[in-house]
């Protein structure tokens, strides 16, 4: 790998660092705006990372609140119900954000989802902007619930969003984790276990024992509070399933 | 002024005359304010308090407790100024009493059925009068004796009292006596408990104890302070029972 | 010798950092951007509320006016505008204060530098969108007509007159605040020694000016959030 | 200031002897006590009391049953009432629950875009939605938007509007409309509030919750009894029944009724309203019902006393305590 | 008025299901603590506690003032507990919010009323000075059990601060600064300790240290602060769900053994700290010079 480009606050980008694309249009992630004609500033201290394929820009860092981008899964809990919308939290002490009430799979005007406040939904943004109330949806296109809806029993752990995004990298076509975390992968081959991952930091684990899930749970936050590398976690996750 | 303690281990009576598990005098009336929703008026010896409740009505806006559904209890106490020996007045911002406050509406939220009274609030006013011990129980069976007047339903009588031991904590003294009931001056010398039972079976509800005391004697005191508890709630039974029928007798004519 | 700085010390806040120069040791939170009250709304941008709470004692009207100082150098790094109807909350915990009696004026100026560190550290780690980078100092002018850089307490205590100063990465003075006797020659000469050490604290490793190997003119600031940068993609390394 | 020194009073009857055991209370007679709304016993059941544990009854309001317990014990002082097999605890007084069909009266408290909140002395504030008033203009007239921007037109906050509880919502909140003539806005009179219905001594459910009494000197005066405890005594306005069509009638009505303004009320009416006020505080504070009936027989004693023992234009006290006594003899 | 954000239904459920297997979420036993760590600054009389990720600062600090006229012969000692959005944006600034006003009652009764620090040592001249020592505590990270955590703080700093030393001549009094002379340590009586306890499921499951989430959760508590010699100083239990008297006592018993615990915990940590600052045997000259 390259060395890493490492920009402070108010940094441009370097424009050989642009991806080579065909396409006319770049991509820009978070961190990074565009001031007319042709400069991208950084906005906060980070690592530049580019995908040359998706013609796309953005930084990387650690810590901070979740922001809200369109296409994003979350995990919302219900705060209280309106006449048509839920009002959902994605984070604490931020602004709700709507999800219709017709936004479910085989929902129609007579037969909406019955959630009360405290529940949680797994759902797509499919609405942010920094003047209007984000919005949510529980469908896809194609009227399909696909895995989204209500989140029923099970545990929500809390992890910073940064591993969130880690967790929902998927692998590449070897095998390998793209985001450098195998507990979930490891786990998988020895205890049968649902899950569900918001970008906004939380992890939604449901087992058939409540041990399972804490044991899980568990490995996940500290691989991240702890910075766990793949082989500590392997390790980790190892020395989990032994005890248990 | 220290108080004399010595007469006591002679005759087995205290400054007032009790013996030591003895309550004073218990009077209580119900719906003494025709504005309120529920009211009553309470003494235990020489400590008066009368007690309005409003609601359940409506939360105020602005409380944004948005998730909660039922019923949220809240608590105003106000001491006059002349309630006591000293003049003090007290703001609104004592620590103490806002503790109080939340003592007897954690106590409260507890027993009463909140649940049949989405978003909304009752609010116990406390005015007391008079104070001469036992502040904190006497509002709690104040606070009782009203919301049964305002027919907010409950799971039980919600009572309260004080036990004290002799003796203060310099003196690790092993013989020492429970006291049920204290005056201010013993409770001045002395330490002592405040104890609310909400039930038949001794199920403890609200315990706060402010002076340093031997762990050993603590259980005397809290059985004591069961057994006193026990008989507030059959007095302010008797309060309620005697309210009911004059009502009804009222009413059938 | 430079500050010592501990990055995300806290759990709860989304960004926090400590700072500790030989003078002053702050810990700085930053929650944000979140929901703004009504009454401190503004429409297009977003609210920055700056706390500061002593070591020992509440707060009075000094840390008021320093909390006044502090926001106003925020509110031109931060890009408010991208989060308008939102609130920025930074609270910031003094732990350590020089020991000597200092004049109240000297004391309140020597101790902006490290709050505003502190803030702006916690701002970065709390990835709040900024528009550029910012450093600050203080000089002290001995009753010699000398200046010293970052002085000592009893420099400081000695001194006629103490300067703060805050500069962005292009040189854009942000803040000036002065107490003490002083003419305005001196000032511009406080001033330019104070826009040196600023841009040193960020200067590109490569330039020449490393060169030099002045050990003092290490740029900490460029360093320690470069590091911050790498250490959030680590992960990335091991596979 | 006089002091008195009241006499020593009897030191509390020791408790030890008086348990806490439902065994020894008063033993109801469940089966015994007739089924039905109008009857129910006469012993004061007292919260936490075990009303029964046999299983064949099934628990209504008032009462609780532990998780582990198959006994119905109260949760509140009151009544045991029997409905089938249902028991139920009718408190001795409560906050006035909303029940479709009440009339209640009320006041506005907020403005909302399409609706007003409306305080009825219950648990939650009521609705009342712009629809679910007469516009002015005819029934049939279609709600616009102009409407909904003229809302305070109809009704601004404080004021006073007698209304029909339409509806009631999960929370128990209520619903109100006031599609009626006989509904809407108040005006030309006096508000007290009293305890409602909650089973206490205040405004019962009657046949009649508005009747109009000729007063001795002030004219016809409309007494309106809300069921909520709120009441409403005003001057009698004679509705202008003139030779016009019934569309014509429903205008020169809808153009009055959401007026906020006073009619000139005369010395004597304003008398005789407070009079009768007077006479509802000597019933409630007697322990009497509210009703048409009980209402009369106070206000004639009262002119009765007049007579007999001088006018007085303060209802309470010892007066209050005859016009009762009378009205308890039989009016 | 922004509050801490419930936790969802799921949370709650979970939890509750867990702790009736007795497993808690941290996988820490019912009566276990989060690991503690106590840590001095480099003045005299900050103490830093971290339970978990709770953590609490507290500073001492001290002035001369004139007494109260009631009270003569008494120096005055205040515990400021003034909670900021650093620990949670929940708190907010000026607002005295229900968290604040019981931890600063609890801290009063526990510290304060029971005669932890002997006032009567603070008082320079009868009625014309003495000594103001002011406690201030510093939440700054909040994950639950802050008065246990508080506590721990205000009672390590009280035992670790030293206030200047003072020389009275006649009418004249003169106060030594740090530099001029070594300081004295505050005359403590005894040393309480707050433990809270947590109960759920109608007080039949009891667990101390509780996190936040825990916290949120429970249906009552007690707060029991106690000294090693078993002296209870101060029961809290505001109304909550009703327990059962005897299991309150029965709480007494295991909150006297974890008070042993952190009475030996502070006392290990003080040694270690007045052993790091006594290089070369420095303190005890300056001392031995006090004392003559």
């Amino acid at each position: 790998m390259a060395t890493m480009t490492t920009l402070l606050p108010g940094e441009d980008v370097p424009s050989s660092q642009f991806p080579k694309s065909k396409k006319g249009t770049l991509t820009l992630g978070p961190g990074l705006r565009h001031v007319p004609p042709s400069t991208i500033l950084a906005t906060t201290a980070g690592s530049l990372q580019v995908d040359h394929k998706k013609s796309a820009l953005w930084l990387e860092f650690e810590n901070g609140r979740y922001q809200p981008a369109v296409g994003d899964l979350v995990i919302a809990q219900v705060h209280h119900t309106g006449s048509d919308h839920f009002f959902c939290s994605l984070t604490p002490h931020t602004p709700h954000a709507l999800l219709g009430q017709l936004a479910f799979e085989g929902a129609s005007k007579k037969t909406r989802p019955n959630l009360k406040s405290g529940d949680i939904v797994y759902g797509r943004i499919t609405k942010a902007s920094k003047w209007e109330d984000t919005e949510l949806e529980c469908i896809n296109p194609s009227g399909k619930a696909d895995g989204m809806g209500q989140l029923k029993e099970g545990m929500l752990f809390h992890v910073s969003h940064a591993f969130a995004r880690r967790l929902m990298m998927g692998t590449d076509k070897s095998g390998h984790s793209k985001g450098a975390v195998v507990i979930l992968e490891e786990m998988g081959e020895k205890i049968r276990f649902e899950v569900a991952v918001g970008r906004n930091g939380k992890v939604w684990i449901n087992s058939s024992s409540v041990k399972e899930t804490v044991m899980i749970g568990r490995l996940l936050t500290t691989a991240d509070e702890e910075h766990w590398d793949v082989e500590q976690q392997k390790k980790a996750v190892k020395k989990a399933l032994q005890d248990a | 002024m220290p108080l004399d303690t010595s007469t006591y281990s002679l005759a087995h009576l205290r400054v007032d005359g009790r013996r030591w598990n003895e309550l004073r005098r218990v009077h209580g009336q119900i719906s003494t304010q025709a504005a309120a929703d529920g009211s009553s008026y309470f003494e235990m010896g020489n400590t008066k308090i009368i007690c309005t409740i409003a609601g359940p009505q409506e939360q105020r806006r602005g409380g944004n407790s948005g998730q909660s559904h039922d019923a949220k209890v809240e608590v105003e106490i106000g001491i006059a100024g002349f309630s006591g020996v000293d003049r003090k007045r007290r703001g609104r911002n004592d620590k103490r009493i806002q503790e109080m406050q939340h003592a007897i509406a954690s106590a409260f939220t507890h027993t009463l059925f909140t649940h049949l009274y989405p978003h909304s609030t009752i609010t116990i006013h406390l005015h007391v009068l008079s104070q001469d011990g036992a502040l904190l129980a006497a509002c709690i069976n104040a606070a009782t004796l009203a919301l049964i007047d305002a027919g907010i339903p409950m799971s039980d009588y919600t009572a309260a009292c004080t036990t004290g031991s002799t003796a203060s904590y310099a003196s690790n003294d092993e013989a020492a006596d429970p006291l049920l009931d204290l005056n201010s001056m013993e409770e001045q010398e002395l330490p002592f408990l405040t104890l609310g039972t909400s039930g038949g079976d001794d199920q403890v509800s609200l315990l706060i104890m402010e002076t340093r005391v031997q762990a050993t004697r603590l259980e005397a005191m809290v059985s004591v302070g069961l057994d006193g508890c026990r008989q507030i709630r059959s007095l302010l039974d008797g309060i309620v029972r005697a309210h009911g029928k004059k009502v009804l007798e009222a009413r059938v004519t | 010798m430079g500050p010592e700085i501990i990055h995300h010390p806290l759990v709860r806040a989304d960004g926090s950092a400590t700072y500790s120069s030989s003078l002053f040791s702050v810990t700085a939170a930053v929650n944000g951007p979140i929901e703004v009250q009504r009454r401190d709304e503004l429409p297009e941008e977003a609210a920055i509320e700056v706390n500061i709470r002593p070591s020992s004692g509440v707060g009075g009207p000094r840390e008021r006016w320093l909390e006044s100082v502090v926001s106003g150098v925020l509110r031109s790094v931060l890009l408010v505008h991208m989060n308008p109807r939102t609130l920025i909350q930074i609270t910031l915990q003094v732990t350590k204060e020089p020991s000597l009696k200092l004049r109240r004026s000297v004391k309140d100026i020597a101790a902006l530098p490290s709050l505003l560190h502190a803030s702006f550290l916690a701002v970065a780690d709390g990835g709040l969108p900024l528009a550029t980078t910012m450093s600050a100092s203080l000089v002290a002018v001995a009753e010699t007509g000398e200046t010293v850089l970052e002085p000592s307490e009893k420099e400081l205590a000695k001194s006629r007159s103490a300067h703060a100063f805050s500069f962005n990465t292009h040189g854009d003075l942000l803040l000036d605040e002065s107490a003490g006797e002083f003419d305005s020659q001196m000032w511009e000469s406080v001033c330019q020694l104070a826009a040196k050490a600023c841009a040193d604290t960020v200067q590109r490793g490569e330039d020449e000016a490393m060169g030099n190997g002045a050990a003092e003119k290490l740029p900490w600031l460029r360093l320690e959030l470069e590091d911050r940068a790498r250490e959030g993609s680590a992960w990335r390394e091991t596979t | 200031m006089a002091i008195t020194i009241l006499a020593p009073a009897p030191p509390p009857a020791p408790a030890h002897n008086r348990r806490v055991s439902t065994d020894d209370e008063d033993d109801l007679d469940i089966d015994d006590l007739p089924s039905g709304h109008a009857t129910h016993s006469t012993n004061i059941i007292t919260p936490g009391q075990t009303v029964t544990d046999d299983v064949q009854w099934m628990r209504g309001h008032g009462t609780f049953a532990e998780a582990d317990s198959t006994a119905i014990r109260s949760t509140l002082a009151g009544t045991l009432q029997k409905t089938n097999k249902l028991l139920s605890i009718v408190p001795l007084r409560a906050r006035y629950t909303p029940e479709i069909g009440d009339l209640v009266i009320g006041r506005i408290v907020e403005v909302q875009s399409r609706r007003w909140k409306v305080d009825v002395a219950a648990p939650l504030l009521a609705n009342l939605l712009l629809s679910s008033i007469n516009l002015p203009g005819g029934i049939l007239r279609k709600r616009t938007s102009v409407d909904e921007l003229n809302i305070r037109s109809f009704f601004g906050e404080g004021e006073l509007l007698v209304a029909e509880v339409q509806s009631l919502f999960q929370d128990g909140s209520a619903s109100l409309h006031t599609r009626s003539l006989k509904y809407g806005k108040l005006r030309n009179g006096y508000f007290m509030a009293v305890s409602g219905m909650g089973g206490g001594s205040g405004v019962v459910r009657a046949k009649r919750q508005i009747f109009t009494m000729q007063t001795a000197r002030g004219g016809e005066v409309d007494v309106l009894l809300g069921v909520n405890g709120y009441i409403w005594i005003a001057k009698h306005v004679e509705e202008e029944q003139e030779t016009v069509g019934i569309n014509r009638l429903e205008e020169t009505a809808s153009a009055k009724m959401y007026s906020s303004q006073n009619d000139e009320i005369s010395l004597e009416t304003r008398r005789e309203i407070s009079k009768i006020a007077g006479c509802i505080r000597a019933l409630v504070d007697g322990g009497v019902k509210v009703e048409e009936e009980r209402i009369r027989w106070a206000y004639d004693a009262n002119l009765e006393l007049d007579e007999t023992e001088g006018e007085t234009e303060y209802l309470g006290g010892e007066r209050g305590k005859a016009i009762v006594e009378i009205v308890l003899g039989g009016g | 008025m922004p509050r801490e954000a419930d936790p969802s239904t799921n949370e709650q459920a979970f939890l509750l299901s867990a702790l009736r297997e007795n497993i808690r979420l941290d996988g820490r036993a019912l009566d276990a603590y989060r690991p503690i760590s106590l840590s001095f600054g480099e003045d005299y009389g900050t103490a830093d506690v971290r339970i978990g990720k709770t953590r609490v600062r507290a500073t001492i600090s001290a002035d001369v003032v004139t007494p109260f006229v009631d009270r003569k012969f008494d120096g005055v000692f205040t515990i400021s507990t003034e909670l900021s959005p650093m620990a949670s944006p929940a708190f907010e600034v000026g607002r005295q919010d229900q968290t604040e006003i019981l931890l600063s009652r609890i801290l009063e009764k526990t510290v304060r009323r029971s005669g932890a620090l002997d006032t009567e040592s603070l008082c320079i001249v009868a009625g014309q000075k003495c000594f103001h020592i002011r406690a201030d505590i510093h939440v700054m990270d909040h994950d639950g059990n802050l008065v246990d955590a508080s506590c721990l703080a205000l009672i390590a700093a009280l035992l670790h601060f030293r206030r200047p030393d003072v020389e009275i001549k006649g009418e004249e009094v003169t106060v030594f600064s740090v530099r001029e002379r070594e300081p004295v340590k505050l005359a403590m009586q005894h040393q309480p300790f707050c433990v809270t306890t947590s109960c759920y499921e109608e007080g039949t499951i009891l667990l101390h240290d509780a996190t936040l989430l825990e916290e949120q959760c429970r249906e009552g508590d007690v707060l029991i602060s106690m000294n090693k010699f078993g002296e209870i100083c101060q029961i809290a239990k505001y109304g909550g769900a009703p327990m059962d008297g005897l299991s309150i006592l029965t709480c007494t018993n295991t909150v006297l053994e974890r008070v042993k615990i952190f009475d030996q915990l502070v006392k290990d940590r003080i040694a270690e700290d007045e052993k790091r600052r006594d290089v070369g045997g420095l303190i005890a000259e300056l001392s031995a010079e006090n004392d003559r």
